[in-house]
């Protein structure tokens, strides 16, 4: 594979971003479409192709300069990829999953006035997403970090008229800084320690530090706060769910299934280092856990579609990191494919939902779509039960492996797995039940809309649904006799984390009926909060209540998130807005007191000396007099 | 000879430009910061960036005192001036739309400001750096106080006679620093660097400077005359005072304060560094709940050029390489921000952002410029401030990891009110005081566009501009460390 | 030598022309002489150092500059005097007359050697400007600014002459050279009081003439008081004359005891320099203002004199030529305007009388800008090289305080000279026409010129002595 | 003072000192005139008490180390005095013409 068409990979959406965002005036909507899909088709042919050449090469990685991008002194930045499994792997997943994305997309934004422009920034987001992950050093990943972020803005605010999209959209950038902030001094301390930030070096050089050096550990946790902002972590999560706000494939495509989960990929791609911090792992696994159980609890009572997959992504995110804080990276980077199948599923399924409802969000007003909906259903059902971690979908597999990996790390958080795998499969199923069965509890205006989206609405949802089912079957466990593709694809990335932590890396301990009991677990929860779901809202029919009754006061707190936007208003924003406009009124008066009072002292003292001069001659010869006294008593006498 | 040229031409064109009239003044002041441009450009494709100090000029102007006119431009100088070069006719390119009373002198004023500048940043002889340091002053004052705002009498004057304090402390240093030298005393900048004082009067000499170049960028807490005068001036020139007057400053510092006193720089950089983040912070927070964007952008600049200082104190590669391509960057990025500013201005009358919104729905393309201008100096990667605030954190975090990350707090609170800023005026119901808003006229594009270019050059490419300076940079650190 | 002669006879040719009929050879013959005796001037240019008038009177390069400066301005200062045809009661011969009179004066302080010569020069110059301020006759303000410039200054003239007489006293002659080897060889042994008395004295009574504080609240009044054209004179060349007194004096006799004065003349240079920097800012007369700024620039020359190095010299010639040049643009352009305004009868001399000038006429404006630039010691005007030079020869001795103060006042300073730039550019003003005569106009382009070449050039002026 | 043959014994009768204790009397008593009186024409004359006292000293010197140039400046001062004196009483009496009063204390319009 050449260089050159490998660079065509984050080029080519570029190009469709500069074409559609240089002419989305005057470029008629259909070839926007297809020209904004093509790129990102052609971006997907080269990454599988990519992906080919790579294999049949050996899968040797290798390191693809362009160009220096910023020498100073005797640090030299180059910006140049890395291909590997893992960016290979991330390839293939953010230009697939991306390309459908964009087919649907033609389809669901067709009466948007802002048709070219989405494309654009889709495209766009597309471009850093890729510069993200081929990035071969820190530095380019940053880029793509900082640009995923700037795209996430510009779409969760595409609807620009709105004040409260335009809030969410500056949250999410804003939230997103906080983690730079963490990852930039990440990268210093990279800097300052290594003298470089291009992969390669960095952890050729980090092979030499001891488990535990605080400076490691420095590293990767300013890196994990970074990863905290990008992927949704407690605290940085409540930027995720307000970015629903922008269009629906944008939520599938940005905070389901590629940005979000860049957090995963940078930790997976730090491995060495993070090997070498097994106290920053005990913080990722347990902020992965809290987090992963937080969100779920949340996503109960939420009666917004896309919210409730909102909650849901930030519980899987969670899971991810609970993962890696049991060192299963390549568990978590299974859950990161298949999560992007189902969540992608997911958000294109509710999006069909809101397209056919005429953009009702509020599942409380849904109800019996299944029938006029029947491909989105399907697939839906598919999606639930993928995420639900019942088999044999792909949700199952990966969810797993996470959890044996974590029982076997750490029980408690393993337990803490299963809440929150109890609470996904419910409010999974609540939401389906909702949505798609009962009685249709719309205006009947709505009613009267109702339809199944366009073929190329669908036909995504379809080949989506077909990963989501199957995609599990690349990484079956050893106990249950398959083979693991995945995880022996992904092997060698781990070549220097074995070597400095080799406990770490030996084979599981658990023999394969402890296995089997675990994965009885959590199918065992998973289909126990079906079946209370489906009594819930199938038998009772019982319809959440509307926001204007009356709740008990944990529901209250849950409903409304536990109040943790309101908590960080009260305290960050509102001190910060204060603090300004005390800084802004008081210490620029003081500090320009000094200034003035420089100015109004010189004043007072021209006064002062404006009344020596009386214009009295007698008066003025007494000053000389005096002075000529003093003078010689001065020099004279003293 | 060239450099030479490179400060006469402006002063020729503003002659020419204060003699042909009001009517063709604007043209005739654009052809002339063309040509001063394109001789810039010409004197940057002979330039060796190895090669030290070159094209210089040495007129002996007081033979007895050893005080020459000396010009010459090394890699930092360069950048300055093509800075300037860029900047100016793209200023006066921008008035197009307006007419103002006195055109000639006007136009005028604006080219004889740059020629300053050029002398300036081309200076070898530290009276000579400073003869052009106070002259600066002079056309800008007037630039502001004639055709600024309401409140410009009191304000400007403020401005004039607070910069002028400090730099008379610079003068009384300089002074002292020629006696210093040995034999027959000489003003010669690099004799200055040869110069082994003692800890006490690098102590002395290092406020003296830190006074006078911390008024003119300004620093915390010699900034409040800033806001204000940004304000109060009229836009092209508030673009002159942000864009390049405030970049004197921080070229003092790289060329005077640190190779002169290095032992005053150990013994109070870290306070000069702590001052500068506290300016950082303080003038972000503040920036945070303006309503008039003119001063929402001047606190902005007020706290990039503190990121630049705490880079330039921190006396690193980075540091320094930092702070010459956030010069750059900066420069670009609040003259474009200024000018989108102006727009608005024009033809909303309004410049508070609590009556405007939903621009971006009449005028696309000015959002999209805005956008791109606000996220350069927001420091998004790929833009030219990226490039700049990474290297100037880099090197500030290198210095104390503490100081490092609350600088660091920056981008946050940059995103914060640049955001706030983009939002209240683009994004939104359309007010009534945007109705009928055009979008960008063939001039504003004309002016935009090349911000723009720049923009992405310094972010995509900015090797192009830090080999120039590399060389001079590496250098000046040996002096540092001596 | 020359002009002495030459002005104290046309003084008196001066005074007959005043009974010819056609008034108006009388200024382009004033003009004529001057402009003669600034010629004769520079006939001794490098021939010097001679010794005149029983060795009490010496010539050299530094007598020939300051002999230049004073001429000049006189010269300048005559030709916008304008032959006082707008005054019907004037006297212009007498005046005329009396201006020569006076050139002689400060002549003879400039080259003294000899204490006699000091202080006949001093009261010829004196006494001739005590007449010239007193010579609106029926105008009570000129009444009063006479009377107390002439009982002040006989008083002044009083403790100079004590101070000379026990400088006598102690070394036993008028004679700087004898007074000088006398100070340096025997005084080092025995401290003596006459001489420090006398040096003292002395010292105040001329620190009196230049407007030094403490001694300086003449200044003010005399300076409002006076017709404008003649504060003109008195601010330009009873300073100039007064420093090179000052400094000949203590750069010949006195560098023996430096130690001993300095320090007196240090404290009163910041002294000076803060009253009158300080009291400017209040004044809203810009005639007063200009009396306050008379007051500074004594101050900062005085701190030239403090240091008495190497670059003092230097420092005093060229700021004395800065001075000189925007003290009589100021106060030209002050008399066209105030001229066009009155103020309850008197012409007005406030800064708003500025108000508009730059709309009226864009010339006075931009001259006036010079000057005021020029005096605030902004760069690229003569006013910066003579602070530069000032500030130079303190740091040259090693004394940083002083000018560290100078700094300060003078950041002070820029306040009240912009406020008339602010008032003539940025301020609305009813002014009416301004009519500039063309020698006038002359001597303001001139002035304006030569502030702005020496500015860009200061080595045409520095270094030639 | 060691006593000089070429001084007359007159002369040498009286210590040097007293001359200047006598002399300094006389400016002091001057100063104090100037500082006290207000009538402008006593000012003056206290101004020419304190000349006087200036020329009694020099002679004082000039006898003392018999040199003449004292007393030639006594006349030179003398001279310049008369001067003063012929201008100061016309400007005095210029004022009392505009104002019927030669009383410093009134004149004091020109202030601040």
């Amino acid at each position: 594979m050449s260089a050159s068409l490998l660079v065509l990979i984050p080029l080519l959406p570029l190009l469709g971003f500069l074409i559609n965002g240089i002419g989305f005036r005057s470029i008629p909507k259909g070839a926007v479409g297809i020209i904004g899909s093509l790129a990102v088709i052609g971006s997907f042919a080269l990454s599988l192709n990519a992906f080919n050449a790579f294999v049949s090469a050996g899968s040797t990685p290798f390191v693809l300069p362009l160009f220096n991008w910023i020498t100073v002194g005797d640090l030299n930045i180059p910006f140049s990829f890395q291909i590997d499994q893992l960016s290979l792997l991330m390839l293939m997943i953010i230009t697939g999953v991306g390309a459908l994305i964009h087919i649907y997309s033609i389809g669901y934004m067709k009466h948007d006035e802002g048709f070219g422009k989405f494309f654009a920034y889709l495209n766009l987001f597309l471009f850093f997403m890729l510069l993200l992950v081929l990035g071969s050093n820190y530095v380019i990943m940053f880029i793509g970090w900082e640009g995923v972020g700037l795209c996430s803005y510009l779409l969760i605010g595409f609807w620009n008229k709105n004040t409260n999209y335009n809030d969410a959209a500056r949250k999410a950038f804003i939230m997103n800084r906080v983690g730079d902030l963490g990852f930039l001094l990440g990268i210093f301390t990279i800097i300052a320690t290594f003298g470089s930030v291009e992969y390669l070096e960095v952890f050729s050089k980090a092979t030499g530090f001891q488990i535990g050096d605080p400076v490691i550990i420095a590293i990767t946790l300013f890196l994990f706060i970074g990863a905290m902002g990008k992927s949704a972590q407690i605290p940085l999560y409540t930027w995720l769910p307000d970015a629903m706000a922008g269009p629906t494939p944008v939520s599938a495509l940005i905070h389901a299934a590629t940005m979000v989960t860049a957090g995963i990929y940078m930790v997976i791609r730090s491995n060495v280092l993070y090997s070498l911090a097994p106290s920053t792992l005990e913080w990722v696994g347990i902020i992965g856990g809290a987090t992963a159980l937080f969100a779920a609890s949340i996503g109960l009572l939420q009666n917004d579609i896309k919210k409730v997959l909102a909650y849901s992504t930030v519980s899987q995110l969670g899971y991810m990191f609970m993962g890696l804080g049991a060192m299963a990276y390549s568990a978590s980077m299974f859950h990161v494919i298949t999560h992007a199948f189902f969540k992608a599923l997911l958000f294109l399924g509710a999006g069909s939902v809101i397209h056919a409802m005429s953009d009702e969000q509020d599942i409380r007003s849904m109800g019996g779509l299944r029938k006029k909906l029947p491909v989105t259903f399907l697939t839906f059902l598919i999606a639930t039960i993928a995420i639900s971690g019942i088999p044999p979908f792909a949700g199952f597999f990966s969810k797993d492996e996470i959890l044996a990996h974590v029982f076997e790390h750490n029980k408690l958080l393993w337990v803490v797995g299963v809440l929150g795998s109890l609470m996904t499969s419910f409010y999974m199923f609540r939401l389906l039940f909702l949505t798609f069965f009962g009685k249709f509890r719309g205006t009947h205006d709505q009613e009267h809309h109702l339809h199944e989206s366009p073929a190329s609405m669908t036909i995504p949802l379809v080949i989506l649904a077909v990963l989501s089912a199957l995609g599990g079957f690349i990484g079956v466990p050893e106990a249950l006799h398959g083979t693991h593709h995945l995880a022996e694809f992904m092997s060698p990335l781990y070549e220097a984390s074995r070597q400095i932590n080799p406990e770490a890396f030996l084979p599981t301990t658990l023999t394969h009926s402890e296995e089997y009991i675990l994965m009885a677990v959590s199918v065992g929860v998973a289909l126990l909060s079906l079946i209370v779901a489906y009594v819930m809202y199938v038998q009772k029919e019982s319809v959440p209540a509307p926001d204007s009754e009356e709740k008990s006061a944990i529901q209250n707190l849950v409903y409304n998130k536990y109040y943790v936007d309101e908590l960080y208003n009260a305290v960050f924003v509102k001190p910060m807005k204060m603090l300004s406009n005390v800084l802004y009124s008081f210490g620029e008066f003081f500090i320009d007191l000094f200034v003035n009072g420089a100015a109004r002292l010189i004043a007072f003292l021209g006064g002062l000396l404006r009344k020596t001069q009386t214009g009295s001659t007698g008066d003025y010869v007494f000053a000389m007099v005096l002075g000529i006294v003093i003078i010689l008593f001065w020099k004279l006498l003293i | 000879m060239l450099t030479l040229l490179l400060i006469l031409l402006p002063i020729v064109a503003g002659v020419i430009t204060l003699v042909v009239g009001a009517n063709s003044a604007k043209q005739v002041a654009l052809i002339g910061a063309l040509a001063e441009l394109g001789l810039a450009l010409f004197v940057w494709s002979q330039f060796d960036p190895a090669a030290g100090v070159q094209f210089a000029f040495k007129y002996n102007w007081l033979a007895s005192a050893g005080i020459s006119f000396g010009a010459g431009l090394d890699g930092i100088s360069l950048l300055l001036v093509l800075l300037t070069a860029f900047l100016t006719p793209l200023i006066i390119l921008s008035t197009f739309g307006h007419t103002y009373k006195n055109g000639s002198a006007f136009y005028s004023l604006i080219l004889f400001m740059s020629a300053a500048l050029v002398g300036v940043f081309a200076a070898t002889d530290a009276f000579v750096f400073y003869l052009f340091f106070e002259a600066a002053l002079i056309p800008i004052y007037f630039l502001a106080a004639v055709w600024g705002g309401e409140n410009r009498l009191k304000i400007t004057f403020k401005f004039f006679i607070y910069t002028m304090f400090g730099s008379l402390f610079m003068l009384v240093a300089l002074i002292y620093l020629y006696y210093q030298t040995p034999g027959t005393h000489t003003s010669d900048i690099t004799a200055f660097y040869q110069l082994q004082l003692s800890a006490k009067s690098q102590g002395f000499v290092f406020w003296a400077f830190f006074v006078a170049f911390a008024i003119k960028m300004p620093l915390f807490p010699f900034h409040t005359w800033q806001p204000d005068t940004y304000t109060e001036s009229p836009t092209p020139a508030t673009m002159l005072l942000s864009g390049i007057m405030l970049k004197m400053g921080v070229y003092g510092l790289i060329r005077l304060l640190l190779p002169i006193v290095p032992l005053g720089l150990q013994t109070y950089g870290m306070l000069a560094v702590i001052l500068s983040v506290i300016g950082i912070i303080y003038g972000s927070i503040i920036a945070i709940q303006q309503r008039d964007m003119k001063r929402l952008i001047a606190y902005s600049s007020f706290a990039h050029v503190g990121l630049m200082a705490a880079g330039v104190f921190a006396a690193s590669t980075n540091g320094l390489q930092g702070a010459i391509i956030q010069m750059l960057a900066h420069g670009i990025n609040v003259v474009g921000l200024f000018f989108v500013i102006d727009i608005i201005l024009e033809r909303t009358k309004t410049r508070n952002l609590d009556q405007l919104g939903g621009i971006t729905q009449m005028a696309p393309q000015l959002s999209v410029y805005f956008m791109i201008l606000l996220l350069g100096s927001v420091a998004l990667p790929l833009t030219n401030g990226f490039v700049g605030e990474f290297l100037l954190l880099s090197s500030v975090f290198a210095f104390n990891g503490w100081l490092g990350a609350i600088a660091g707090l920056t981008i946050i609170l940059g995103s914060v009110y640049m955001l706030r800023l983009f939002q209240m005026s683009m994004f939104g119901s359309r007010s009534k005081w945007v109705e009928g808003f055009q979008d960008l006229t063939f001039s504003e594009k004309a002016v935009l566009l090349p911000l723009v270019i720049m923009v992405f050059w310094i972010g995509i490419y900015p090797n192009t501009f830090l080999t120039i300076s590399e060389p001079a940079v590496s250098h000046l650190l040996q002096l540092v460390a001596k | 030598m020359y002009p002495i002669v030459l002005l104290s006879v046309l003084g008196i040719v001066t005074l007959f022309l005043g009974f010819s009929k056609s008034k108006n050879i009388l200024l382009p013959a004033v003009l004529l002489f001057l402009a003669i005796a600034l010629a004769t001037n520079f006939f001794e240019w490098n021939k010097g150092p001679l010794l005149y008038f029983y060795d009490m009177f010496r010539v050299d390069n530094l007598t020939l500059a300051f002999n230049g400066i004073v001429l000049a301005s006189a010269f300048m200062i005559v030709a916008i005097s304008g032959g006082f045809q707008d005054n019907a009661e004037a006297e212009p011969a007498e005046y005329y007359a009396l201006m020569l009179f006076s050139l002689v004066g400060a002549i003879m302080m400039i080259g003294f050697e000899h204490m006699i010569m000091l202080f006949i020069g001093v009261e010829i110059l004196s006494i001739a400007m005590y007449v010239l301020t007193g010579s609106n006759k029926r105008n009570l303000r000129s009444n009063e600014a006479a009377l107390k410039y002439f009982l002040m200054g006989a008083f002044a003239s009083g403790i100079m002459l004590f101070g000379i007489t026990l400088l006598y006293g102690a070394t036993g002659s008028f004679d700087l050279n004898a007074i000088q080897a006398y100070v340096s060889t025997t005084q080092q042994a025995v401290p003596s009081y006459l001489l420090y008395a006398g040096l003292l004295l002395l010292m105040i009574g001329m620190l009196f003439k230049v407007s030094a504080a403490p001694f300086h609240f003449w200044t003010p009044d005399v300076y409002e008081g006076a017709p404008t054209i003649f504060t003109t004179f008195m601010s330009t060349i009873v300073k100039t004359a007064g420093f090179a007194a000052l400094y000949r004096l203590l750069s010949h006799s006195f560098t023996g005891v430096y130690d001993f004065w300095w320090i007196v003349v240090a404290v009163i240079a910041i002294l000076t320099l803060m009253v009158g920097n300080i009291g400017a800012t209040t004044q809203n007369s810009f005639k007063r203002m200009m009396a306050y700024s008379g007051i500074s620039h004594a101050g900062y020359l005085l701190i030239a004199l403090t240091a008495l190095s190497k670059p003092t010299q230097n420092a005093i010639v060229f700021y004395s030529v800065a001075y000189s040049l925007s003290t009589i643009v100021a106060f030209g352009v002050l008399m066209l305007v105030s001229k066009e305004k009155t103020l309850d009868g008197q012409p007005d001399e406030r800064y708003d009388a500025f108000n508009g000038l730059a709309k009226q006429n864009p010339f006075l404006a931009f001259v006036m800008t010079v000057a005021m630039l020029s005096l605030a010691g902004i760069p690229l005007t003569a006013g910066f090289w003579g602070k530069f030079f000032v500030f130079s020869s303190a740091a040259d001795r090693g004394i940083i305080w002083v000018p560290a103060i100078a700094v300060l006042m003078s950041t002070v300073g820029i306040y009240y000279y912009f406020r008339v730039i602010i008032a003539s550019y940025l301020k609305e003003g009813d002014l009416g026409e301004i009519r500039v005569a063309p020698f006038y106009k002359i001597v303001l382009i001139l002035a304006t010129v030569l502030t702005i070449l020496f500015g860009l050039a200061p080595g045409l002026l520095e270094g030639l002595i | 003072m060691i006593p000089n043959p070429n001084i007359p014994e007159v002369i040498q009768n009286v210590p040097l000192q007293y001359y200047l204790i006598l002399s300094t009397l006389l400016f002091v008593i001057g100063i104090i005139g100037v500082l006290t009186r207000r009538n402008a024409i006593i000012i003056f004359m206290s101004v020419e008490l304190m000349l006087n006292a200036a020329n009694l000293l020099l002679i004082a010197f000039s006898s003392f180390r018999s040199d003449p140039s004292g007393q030639v400046f006594v006349f030179f001062i003398m001279a310049v005095a008369a001067a003063e004196v012929a201008v100061g009483l016309a400007i005095i009496v210029m004022i009392y013409r505009n104002t019927r009063n030669t009383d410093i204390g009134f004149l004091n319009k020109l202030k601040w």
